[in-house]
């Protein structure tokens, strides 16, 4: 039996007025849809049919033209995840500063793999291209916020921090 | 009165029992022939039909009967009917000829052993068997068809390759039996078959006989294998049937007056004549069959080379030299 | 014009044309995936690279992308250029499944052609494939994405060329799919191009599915015969009958492009019901005794009772050479000139068009390439689809359209639409107030104009003011063609071989002269506007004689029925409503189908010498056998332009070519028609014809039924407010057709004071076409 | 032409000889309906319908035998069964056309059609040898009993989609892996 989710669930009644006034002032309104799928994403936490199909909705789009924007982005998640995304970068520079061993500890102790999700739903770890800073390589991206260059300790002090502060 | 009655029922018992035997010995020559070059080429030969496949000639006559009569459309009809009967029938009228054993007395009269004894006997059985070649020239024209048109060319020009030969190389045989009568031929060679006396005018004559029979190696006018079945292609049924026949009752005829101008007629020792005369034309016919499975046919160049440039010189050479021994010895 | 070589041999092309193009035309076959003709290139698929030897640029380029330039050197065989196509090719097979035998394209398929011209012939890669989920595409197409090698045609095609919004492309890197949000069918009305455009297995035709094999089917050239527009078809069919259409290629009308009504909609020919055989009195009896006492008959009621006793009815959608062979047996018999058409307005409408107009016309070309349109009275998806089609690519080329009519229009790209009920209409192209003068400028600053009239809604009083507006916008260098919109296959054939002395049916059959009709291929109960009155006039008819290929309602009341052939069994012409001539082939010959789809159903194992239910003729021959003697069609066609100068091109013309434009010609006088007066209290009634199931070939074909919409009223929110109605109520519908009690669509893009009806199988006695016409509205049950 | 002559004679003569020493031998002729002939491993007979190792129906309807054959013995009516399966509705062999060139089973991309050693086809009634798919599927794989089409191509048929060998599972748009 799929859960019904209710607009309220997914924007909230300020942000969904804005969008749709928004959207009736621009020529394109396009330009929106990573704006209110992201707005889904942060509310609801990753965006369901229903998120694609409200987005097209308030934008006048159908919902495959917003599909087509929603799966393209390896940021905006169809699928559920974990209250913790972790994107841990794979590009060049962090794998030849060690980000093999990072991500294996990471997969160690988190008992995940790529792309998995803890079972107490808190943590998922994802592979991402260039997070574009090199500069601190190895890194990982968390809520848009950049930690690096990782050592396995900082990593285990990172879990252990995010364990302790976003467990419910 | 009585007496042409007699000689009119004579003719026609003599004729019943020769187209009999005649027709009898055809269709059995086809499987003889059959067998023989089964057997030569390592096969059996029909064998289904009856012990031994002796029925095989009823079951080929119930076929050829049974099957559709056809007639392409653009044959001349009539003529494309008639041409299977001319062959048949001329090869049977050369029959009437030929003596098959001595006179014999009935109820006081001499019967001469032929349907009739012709003083000119010779020149007709030229005559006639050169009218065969109308069937297979007859045939081909009116199927109104290639293969059979080309068929019947070459038998018209086969024909005049060879029958000047034919002719020529009976001359000598004339010359020694001094006679157009076959009978006195065969009584010319009471004591020595011409076959010994003047074996280039028999060697001539089997070749030009060969030919005449449309036979392997100069079968050129039916050649399967470039013409199809040549003049006879478009020829179905017993229309076929008769052509083929008549191919054969050709051959009969042919060992016959074989038989006649060279190997003696009926003259044999121990057996009776006529048995003899049998046996030698079974021979001749043996001889035609078994060159049939040695020989490759020849290419039409190469026959008419042979019919002009070789046979017709040797034979009218033949005839000079004969003639010549024949001055010289005085008879 | 640019002159460059191409291995070695010299050819000139206009400029612009890009090097596989040039290619293309000497001849020589450049792989390619991705690029199409209709499509233009996009360079994705790499497959098409040719080394340049001497141009701006050398090297090895995509031959799709670069156009040529004078002296231009290029190779196409050389060895780097081989090589890298092989390689191309080899990794766009990597993930494909290779499921040829089962797969539909097998045989037709793009991606098979280009692998072996590009020479991969053995697997090397043996690492595992990618697969893909499916979706239900609904009934029409059936999608299997293993086979897709991504070269985006289909969405180039459906989005872009045709402007769909329910496709598109999901993913990124090697997840991409193309498809729906959620399984569905498709709801463009041209999504059947994705099935000639997608150059694999992807895309296939569903209603089509393992039926047959290219390579078996029968094929010919042939006309659509769904509406006006005339697209190129390829009707395919095997063991006697006919299984799919694909689009032909007619660069002057459709392109390379097909709706999914003339697509999908061609199994009427092979209606279970489907009359097979002659009738007389209730009777089976051979066609010839039929023809025979048919003749004998008319002979005997002229005779007796003078030219006026037998009446002959022509149609708008049998060919030409039917209706000019009717009009022939008129003269034969000695009666009245036959009536072309049961639709007196539309035929007259028609005959503005295939006259008055006849210098002006517009091709669907021309709409394609103009940079404004302006349309008067059509709602192009409904009444002629590739015209849709063809405005949206004014629209994607900067152009503007603007849509001048009263019914809801939805068309598959961003258009003016100015909802002006019937009378406004009439009276814009009439008068011309602001609008007009608005519309005026815009036409007169276009480079390139074009005005589309709709003759069923415009009428003929309407399609010679269009005219009119046309001449004033035309100037010396630019002119404004005009592109008419007519309802049948042969509506400007009809019109053309219409005889100023033929009058109407209903006048025809006023009195009672008239004790016998001859219905050629028509059904005038639903193809003209007068069902009920004509119905009880047929009852009168001493003789009903019917020709035709459809189970119709007039079929079925006839004394004496003669079978006839639809247009993939027969040959003959249809002029398009741009007044070209359109020839098509017989692809199948007529005959009980053998094919069989269940299990162990096989064909006949008994040996027929006649093909069982073969007796149907075409027309024409039937036509001919009347008059006594057959010959063949070029005859005909020879005696035809003897008789109609107009003509003239008509034995030159071959199937699957552009087609010519018959002769232009004088206007003729037609009746003026006079704007009635709205009496107070009642609506416009404006009839549409349904996008599908309205003309009577789409009500046949039962292949279309999960595209039908029920039938409904729709208004104005507005006029339903005053009316006091509300959406989803059953409302009865008073009008000149009879009183209908329907369900209620309120819709807000209709023209105030205006209710709209769609004709369609579920709704079939409203007629569009039938000029202006008032209608009250009551709630449903109000009265009982 | 000297040279030849003696050659020449000799072999006019020889087959004289050679026929009449085989007049005398046993002929080699094998009496057929009594005698049965051993045939070659590789004889290309009539034609049958094999199943897959798991017992489908290996024949797929393809066409491609039909369009192989030279003398267009083949004809054939695909459909599908529930689970996305094509076979044949029907499948007919002229057996009174064939001429057991085998073109068919070459040209068949599932091993379906197959040839047998059964030559002998002769019958008085034609359509006897007309053989409809009854008469030609047998119960077994033919000369290949490990090769199954459906495990090679990723159309899930007989294996569910992305689970036969070679195949990865079906790519999810909505997956969060980048």
């Amino acid at each position: 039996m799929k859960e019904i989710i209710t607009t309220d669930a997914l924007l909230d009644a300020q942000q969904l007025g804005d969008f749709v006034r928004h959207a009736g002032e621009i020529e394109h309104p396009r330009e929106l849809i990573v704006d209110v799928l992201r707005a889904i994403q942060t509310r609801y936490g990753w965006v369901p049919d229903e998120g694609v199909e409200l987005t097209a909705s308030i934008l006048g789009l159908t919902a495959i033209e917003v599909e087509e924007i929603a799966t393209f982005y390896d940021k905006i998640f169809r699928r559920p995840v974990g209250r913790v995304t972790m994107h841990l970068c794979d590009s060049i520079c962090c794998w030849s500063r060690g980000g093999e061993e990072i991500a294996a500890h990471l997969k160690k102790i988190l008992g995940i793999e790529f792309g998995q999700t803890t079972d107490d739903g808190l943590f998922t770890l994802l592979p991402s291209c260039c997070l574009g800073c090199c500069g601190i390589a190895p890194a990982l991206m968390i809520d848009q916020q950049f930690y690096g260059p990782l050592t396995v300790e900082m990593v285990d002090e990172l879990i252990a921090t995010l364990r302790r502060e976003r467990s419910v | 009165m009585a007496d042409t009655l007699f000689t009119v029922v004579l003719i026609l018992a003599k004729l019943a029992l020769i187209f009999g035997v005649v027709l009898f010995m055809a269709a059995y020559l086809v499987l003889a022939e059959r067998k023989i070059l089964g057997r030569m080429q390592l096969r059996y030969g029909p064998n289904r039909v009856g012990p031994f496949g002796l029925m095989q000639p009823l079951a080929d006559v119930i076929k050829l009967l049974t099957k559709e009569d056809f007639l392409p459309a653009r044959a001349d009809k009539w003529l494309f009917l008639v041409a299977p009967g001319i062959t048949a029938v001329t090869a049977l009228l050369v029959f009437a000829v030929v003596p098959f054993g001595p006179t014999i007395e009935v109820f006081g009269r001499t019967i001469p052993a032929a349907v009739v004894d012709l003083n000119v006997g010779v020149l007709y059985f030229l005559g006639v068997s050169s009218m065969a070649v109308y069937g297979v020239v007859l045939g081909g024209w009116a199927s109104c068809s290639k293969y059979s048109l080309l068929g019947s060319v070459r038998g018209l020009s086969q024909m005049v390759s060879y029958e000047l030969s034919l002719g020529l190389s009976l001359v000598p045989v004339i010359m020694m039996a001094r006679s157009f009568s076959l009978h006195d031929i065969v009584m010319a060679q009471a004591s020595v078959p011409f076959l010994l006396l003047n074996p280039v005018a028999c060697f001539v004559f089997l070749i030009c006989i060969l030919a005449e029979s449309n036979r392997i190696p100069f079968d050129l006018p039916e050649a399967e294998n470039e013409l199809v079945g040549g003049f006879h292609t478009e020829y179905s049924g017993m229309r076929f049937g008769l052509f083929f026949v008549g191919e054969y009752i050709n051959l009969v005829v042919l060992g016959s007056l074989m038989t006649v101008f060279f190997l003696g007629g009926w003259h044999g020792p121990w057996l009776p004549p006529v048995v003899w005369f049998l046996i030698k034309v079974l021979m001749v016919c043996g001889l035609f069959i078994w060159i049939r499975a040695c020989l490759p046919r020849l290419r039409y160049d190469q026959l008419m080379n042979l019919g002009w440039k070789v046979l017709l010189p040797v034979s009218l050479l033949n005839i000079l030299v004969t003639g010549a021994v024949l001055l010289g010895l005085g008879l | 014009m640019v002159t460059l070589t191409i291995d070695n041999q010299t050819v000139t092309v206009p400029a612009g044309t890009t090097v596989l193009e040039a290619a293309q035309k000497l001849g020589i076959v450049v792989p390619h995936l991705c690029y199409h003709k209709e499509l233009g290139a996009v360079g994705s698929c790499r497959m098409c690279a040719v080394m340049i030897h001497k141009g701006t640029l050398t090297g090895l380029k995509m031959s799709c992308l670069i156009a040529v330039e004078e002296g231009m050197v290029v190779t196409t065989t050389d060895e780097r250029s081989m090589a890298l196509r092989e390689q191309v090719g080899e990794w766009l097979m990597l993930n494909h499944p290779h499921d040829c035998p089962v797969c539909d394209e097998g045989g037709e398929c793009q991606l098979q052609e280009m692998t072996i011209a590009v020479g991969h012939g053995r697997r090397r890669y043996t690492g595992k494939k990618h697969t893909y989920p499916n979706q239900d595409l609904g009934p029409f197409i059936a999608q299997e994405m293993n086979r897709c090698i991504h070269c985006y045609r289909c969405a180039r095609t459906y989005k872009d060329y045709c402007g769909g919004r329910d496709f598109g492309v999901m993913g990124s890197r090697n997840r991409v799919t193309f498809g729906r949000f959620a399984d569905g069918m498709l709801q463009s009305d041209f999504s059947g191009n994705l099935i000639d455009f997608c150059p694999t297995g992807v895309f296939t035709d569903r209603t089509f599915r393992f039926t047959s094999r290219f390579w078996d089917l029968q094929e010919a050239d042939s006309v659509c015969s769904h509406c006006g527009v005339g697209c190129a078809v390829i009707p395919g069919g095997r063991l006697h009958q006919l299984q799919r259409v694909r689009s032909g290629t007619n660069a002057a009308v459709n392109g390379s492009f097909l709706c999914d009504r003339g697509r999908f909609g061609f199994d009427y020919g092979r209606h279970p019901e489907r009359p097979r055989r002659a009738r007389r009195d209730g009777q089976e009896v051979a066609v010839d005794v039929a023809l025979e006492a048919l003749m004998s008959d008319a002979r005997a009621l002229i005779d007796a009772e003078g030219p006026e006793a037998v009446l002959l009815l022509g149609s708008e959608r049998a060919s030409l050479e039917s209706n000019w062979l009717l009009q022939r047996l008129a003269k034969e018999l000695g009666c009245r000139v036959p009536v072309l058409s049961p639709h007196a307005r539309r035929h007259q409408a028609a005959q503005a068009v295939a006259f008055d107009l006849s210098h002006q016309l517009a091709s669907l070309a021309d709409v394609r390439t103009a940079d404004v349109a302006v349309v008067f009275g059509v709602d192009p998806l409904a009444e002629a689809p590739l015209l849709a089609l063809a405005l949206r690519q004014i629209v994607r080329q900067g152009g503007r359209v603007v849509v001048c009519d009263p019914r809801p229009v939805e068309l598959p790209f961003a258009f003016e639409h100015q909802p002006l009920s019937p009378l406004a209409l009439h009276e814009l192209l009439g008068g011309g107030d602001m609008d007009g003068k608005h519309l005026r400028d815009l036409l007169r600053q276009a480079k390139q104009p074009v005005l589309v009239a709709g003759a069923d809604l415009l009428g003929t009083a309407g399609l010679r003011h269009v005219h009119s507006l046309a001449q004033r916008i035309a100037t010396d260098d630019r002119a404004c063609p005009i592109y008419p919109v007519l309802a049948g296959a042969n509506s400007f054939g009809a019109a053309l071989l219409s005889l100023p002395e033929q009058d109407d049916l209903m006048t025809r059959l006023e009195g009672d002269h008239v004790r016998m009709m001859i219905c050629l291929e028509t059904d005038p109960l639903v193809e003209g506007p007068d069902g009920k009155p004509l119905g009880e006039r047929l009852a009168r008819l001493e003789k009903l004689v019917v020709f035709d290929y459809l189970p119709t309602a007039v079929a079925a009341r006839a004394d004496t029925f003669i079978p006839t052939c639809p247009p993939v069994e027969a040959s003959g012409t249809f002029i398009n409503s741009e007044g070209r001539l359109r020839r098509f082939e017989r692809v199948l010959a007529p005959g009980a189908s053998l094919a069989h789809k269940e299990d162990g159903a096989h064909p006949p194992r008994a040996f027929f010498l006649t093909q069982p239910d073969s007796e149907p003729l075409p027309a024409p021959r039937l036509l001919q056998r009347l008059l006594g003697g057959e010959t063949s069609l070029a005859q005909i066609q020879a005696e035809m332009v003897m008789d109609r100068p107009r003509l003239a091109a008509l034995p030159q013309l071959k199937a699957g070519e552009e087609g010519e434009r018959v002769a232009a010609t004088v206007a003729r006088a037609l009746p003026e028609e006079k704007l009635p007066e709205q009496p107070a209290g009642t609506l416009q009634l404006v009839v549409s014809p349904a996008r599908y199931g309205s003309d009577l070939l789409s009500r046949y074909a039962r292949q279309l039924t999960p595209r039908l919409t029920t039938a409904c009223v729709y208004l104005h929110p507005e006029d339903a407010e005053r009316h006091g109605v509300q959406e989803g109520d059953r409302v009865d519908l008073d009008t000149r057709f009879g009183r209908f009690t329907l369900p209620l669509a309120l819709s807000e893009t209709l023209a105030r004071g205006c209710a709209l009806v769609e004709n369609s199988a579920a709704l079939p006695e409203p007629i569009p076409g039938s000029g202006i016409s008032f209608c009250r509205i009551g709630r449903g049950g109000a009265n009982g | 032409m000297s040279r030849h002559v003696f050659r020449d004679i000799r072999g006019t003569l020889q087959p004289f000889w050679v026929t009449l020493r085989n007049l005398f031998r046993k002929p080699v002729t094998v009496q057929y309906p009594e005698q049965k002939q051993q045939l070659p491993e590789r004889y290309r007979a009539r034609l049958i319908l094999t199943r897959d190792p798991d017992g489908g129906e290996r024949c797929v309807a393809c066409h491609l035998c039909s369009a192989a054959c030279p003398v267009d013995c083949i004809s054939m009516q695909a459909t599908e069964a529930a689970d996305g399966r094509r076979y044949a509705a029907w499948f007919r062999i002229n057996f009174t056309r064939c001429i057991f060139c085998g073109l068919c089973t070459e040209a068949c991309p599932t091993k379906a059609i197959q040839v047998t050693a059964d030559f002998e086809l002769a019958g008085r009634d034609p359509l006897k040898l007309v053989y409809e798919k009854v008469d030609l599927l047998v119960d077994h794989c033919g000369n290949d009993n490990s090769y199954n089409f459906y495990h090679q191509t990723g159309i899930g048929v007989t294996a569910p989609r992305g689970e036969n060998p070679q195949e990865t599972k079906p790519m999810d748009v909505k997956d969060l892996m980048p």
